[in-house]
């Protein structure tokens, strides 16, 4: 048997995996997982099959896609508990961070300068539409990562606020 | 008939309309910029050249490009689609300087149409209702001030030169007007190089209705039934359905709404397909908001009721074939709803997805059409507008239509990118939406109740997700290196953000 | 309504019916032997249970199994499908043993139908008209030999509890007549476990044109039309259309064979969803052939053309609703055809192609319905018919039917496996097909000529794929392992061979 | 440049190609290949862009699909042209291969046994169809390879005759 710690959606579960049958909340079911192709698998819960589709991770949660369901799993490996814990903490306080790919058509702030909570930082354009990126909170641009014109991939970090 | 068409634009649209050209044994030619050599359009033509680089005023605006690439082919007839170059009246006339037919109305009437005030003028005259308000544009605020006073608050501010929301401000007191004013005449030189603003009535909680005619290069012109469009975020649709479930509710407009289309239309001596826009106030009467003079993004729905395939009447309208059916041929059936997939993320205010789509699955089966303009495994570019797919479905009621969309979104995913697929799973349990009660701030105002009704899952779907995530960790743990997502995140953290800038006219 | 319907049955079928169950808002459960784990009707049903293992006995046949599973779930019905269990009166009657709904007609109409004397006595009975010929079996050959010579040479010896083609024989002779019998009875043992045979006149160069009704428990009968299957291969049909393009050009049969539809379904006090298939020789004249008790694989065609969806009412009326539509309100419009895509390879007399499915695309779009029954990236069992998708077209006259199925198969495509995808690009070239002018024995008559007319690459696209192939060996030259094709080679090379058993019914 | 030469649908052809231009039957054409997935490229001809979708080889043939048209394309390593050419002419006389995968349900003759052309040696089942395979040419049999109940796969030898 072994045992996991996972985070779906933002819930906490654990479950205890062994050959055929698994546990949570408790509960002991059997289990049976067969690979389908890449990243999809045929998972047999109490005899009910489920077709689930695991995409790769981003920020470090995967997405996990069955019957027209998606969710956010986050599979901690018990080893780097206290990092991964530091690290969600430590993630996006004064980082911006651009959602989609995109390129910079305007830095609207210069290192040094304070800004207040909700002034636009940098613009980002994709798709024909020009997205504001703004201050979550207020304070000091610690530093401006991009130029006008620089192509952005998403969770590249635009601008970081002290 | 034409000896080979060029499609002069990109995705589902360019898809739709090599299906019409093949089926009347024209070959197709598809452009593609430098982003989309291995786009579905590009993939599903007869021929394929490239027209440039990513940008689309080097690629899919650039007119002597697209003109060269026809000539050089054989193609006799370019159709334009939507967006991009099928409003351009210019663009109509290089192609008749060349010798090539425009799929599309007069150049005359594309101009008309285009001026705000002077279509509100040829409205007016052809006795077609129009908003109250100025027919022409104010150049003082004062003058704005003083129609505004008389009109009676909320008044919009419209650009004259515009379309697609820009140029556009609702004031809701004197007080607003001045600076208001200032700001959309502002908005309105940069996106049309004009600043010209005028002022209309404001409707509260209006619905969109519109018209989608046929007309012949003879005078004959005929409707092919009303579409409602009320569901829109940014003055962009999102979703569709025909026929209008506040017309069916209220039949006796629609008489004088299929009227008002046919005089619109026959103002401006109107050939081939376009479309009336209305606006419906909360009494019910319409006023004329515009006329798209091409084909539309929603013409699947009016496809799917009348049976009749609308870019094959292109096709054929524009090589001189007068029209095959009269008004009494038209006979609607039924219900049908289109829903525009957008690589977006309606959680997060629309913010645009681009990205790469790791997995795809698109419904079929019974009263189900799919317009798919991406692949799998294809990365979708941030260049162009997000549209990737439309999903309709079709059903002898709005209520089975319903329904079947429902069934039909189950099966629907796109895995990679975020899209607005969960925004409808979670409108179609809206009761709101269900009654047919929806007005075009309704979106906007709702969403973020409409997004909570999306279904749970089962505890059992949730194990199972559960277990395959263990699964595909051992699995990585195995192999030597775990590739993170190639791109579009829709987790990416981000400050508060808001939206600048907006759509180019192309829907 | 029902609480939850379990589909005893894989593949289109059991997709189409998880589909019609969920617009009903009826949770459905699919059931899979061990080789369909990952099958499409699995992975689209709202539940899944395994039921055996891979040959049908084992699973989809073992009735057992199937209640038992329906009962552990909560299903209070079973839709059959077509094929294995659809048309076994048995299973009807375990069903109702246990309180469980079949989908279906009464236990007492699917025995009557299925055994062919029985049937043909109670047609002629009602005044349906039946091939002339004996309405019993045969004792013995010299009592055949009196009756052939009677009727007239050729005649068909058939198996009384036959179909599918299975214990029948042409015999155009008297002395071909003693052998004929003596296989027939050999073969129909086999099939059926009883040797029973009797005589039929030969109709030669027949059409096949069958009559859709619907029936609810309450005696309301109404017919959906006809379709045309005449395009067949071992008496299995192929490609089917409705309406009929012979019946349109001889309207004057459309009253009479309806009338005579209706006539045989109240016959049998028929209940729910059934064809009556009629023959139609050379005179247009028509006579009763069988009834199918169930769902047919071409019911999509009828749906097309009269926007009636079969499977919603199969299952409204087994839940004891009456018909919501009466015969006036069923308007047929436009023109249906249905191409079944089977994994055979029409080049080596339909020799089963079953393998792995590296790639597959299906179009969509206007007018296209496609019913999936496989997926990429998935193996098609050797176990059961080979039946993987069927794609359908709709379009306001044959003509444009036909010129928009051309269409979508240029953008069909199944890689790794052989399909039949390519006869239907060769038939849609071919002007008796397209002139609505082929009997039953068409295919196999004209195959070597009808796959002749696939049309010719252009150069550039073969230079394309040379291109590419070097590409490819380039790329594999530099990689370590060259994987082979995993399955189904349409190139092994093979001795002659022939078809010696054949397909057992369904369908 | 370098020179291939290619069996197509069999049919002969020589292709020279180069960075950016390829030759065949003495004309000289602009071309630019980009791979656009597993076996999937994207081929520019003179300027017109074919998209082609290639598979793994069954006999030796590569598939190439394009348009809703299907190529079947050899391509002669000339290193191994004699060989290759040896093969082709060996291959297929006296065997009989199973040309689908299936289940052999009965082995009509022994080892040893005269046949005549057109005679039924083994009956393969697949998808609910019975398939007898017959000798191409009379002779006797060298080899029976399988034995009913045997699972074969497509292009697995089921006798010789010699």
């Amino acid at each position: 048997m072994s045992d996991h710690k996972l985070v779906v959606d933002g819930q906490n579960f654990s479950l205890r995996t062994g050959p055929g049958v698994c546990a949570t909340d408790g509960r002991q079911v059997t289990t049976d997982i067969a690979r389908a192709g890449d990243g999809l698998y045929s998972v047999i819960v109490d005899g009910r099959q489920h077709f689930v589709s695991v995409s790769p991770p981003c920020d470090g949660s995967l997405t996990a896609c069955t019957a027209g369901l998606t969710f956010r799993i986050a599979v901690v490996d018990p080893r780097q508990l206290p990092a991964a814990a530091a690290n969600a903490g430590s993630e996006g306080v004064g980082q911006v961070r651009a959602p989609m790919p995109g390129k910079v058509v305007a830095v609207l702030v210069k290192e040094g300068q304070s800004v207040k909570s909700g002034q636009g930082l940098v613009v980002v354009e994709a798709m024909k539409m020009q997205n504001e990126m703004r201050a979550a909170s207020g304070g000091t641009v610690a530093s401006v990562a991009v130029r006008p014109g620089d192509p952005v991939a998403a969770g590249d970090i635009l601008a970081s606020i002290a | 008939m034409f000896r080979k068409i060029l499609i002069a634009n990109r995705g589902e649209i360019a898809v739709r309309v090599i299906r019409a050209c093949r089926e009347l044994g024209i070959p197709a030619v598809a452009v593609f910029s430098e982003v989309d050599r291995e786009a579905r359009h590009v993939r599903l033509s007869d021929e394929a050249y490239g027209i440039g680089k990513a940008p689309a005023a080097q690629s899919y605006l650039n007119i002597e490009r697209i003109l060269d690439t026809a000539e050089r082919c054989g193609a006799d007839a370019v159709h334009p689609g939507y967006g991009f170059l099928s409003e351009n009246a210019k663009f109509a006339e290089a192609c008749a300087d060349r010798g090539i037919k425009f799929i599309g109305p007069p150049a005359s009437a594309v101009r008309a149409m285009g001026i705000k005030t002077r279509a509100r003028e040829i409205m007016s005259a052809a006795g077609v209702p129009v908003v109250p308000g100025a027919l022409t544009a104010t150049a003082r605020p004062s003058e704005a001030a003083a129609i505004a006073h008389e009109l009676g608050y909320p008044v919009m501010l419209k650009a004259a030169a515009g379309g697609g929301g820009k140029g556009m401000r609702l004031v809701g007191g004197p007080g607003e007007l001045a600076g208001a004013w200032a700001q959309a005449r502002e908005e309105a030189r940069k996106a049309f190089g004009d600043p010209a603003v005028y002022v209309e009535r404001a409707i509260v909680r209006p619905r969109h209705v519109e018209v989608q005619i046929l007309a012949d290069e003879y005078g004959t012109t005929v409707h092919l039934g009303e579409r409602e469009c009320s569901l829109q975020r940014r003055h962009q649709k999102v979703l569709e359905e025909s026929p209008s479930p506040l017309v069916e509710r209220r039949p006796e407009i629609r008489g004088r709404l299929y009227d008002a289309a046919i005089a619109a239309a026959r103002a401006v001596s109107y050939a081939n397909a376009g479309t009336i826009e209305f606006l419906m106030d909360e009494e019910h009467r319409f006023y004329f908001l515009e006329m798209n003079t091409r084909l539309q993004v929603e013409h699947p729905v009016t496809e799917l009721v009348t049976g009749i395939d609308m870019v094959r009447q292109q096709i054929r309208i524009a090589a001189g074939k007068r029209l095959e059916f009269s008004q009494e041929d038209v006979q609607p059936r039924g219900h049908a709803i289109e829903c525009r997939i957008y690589a977006e993320d309606p959680r997060l205010g629309f913010m645009p997805s681009p990205g790469f789509i790791r997995r795809m699955s698109m419904p079929d089966g019974p009263g189900v059409r799919v317009d798919l303009g991406a692949n799998e495994g294809w990365t979708v570019p941030i260049e162009y507008d997000p549209l990737i797919a439309k999903l309709c479905t079709w059903a002898g009621t709005r209520q089975e239509a319903i329904a079947r969309l429902r069934a039909a979104l189950r099966e629907t995913s796109v895995e990679g990118i975020a899209t607005t697929i969960d925004l409808f799973r979670a409108l179609v349990e809206d009761a709101q939406f269900q009654a047919g009660d929806v007005d075009t701030e309704f979106l906007e105002r709702e969403l973020p109740s409409t997004l909570a009704r999306l279904p749970e899952a089962s505890g059992s779907a949730r194990l199972a997700a559960m277990l395959a995530c263990v699964k595909w960790t051992k699995e990585q743990a195995g192999s030597k290196t775990v590739r993170p997502a190639r791109a579009g995140s829709r987790w990416g953290r981000v400050g508060r953000r808001s939206m600048l800038g907006d759509w180019s006219r192309d829907e």
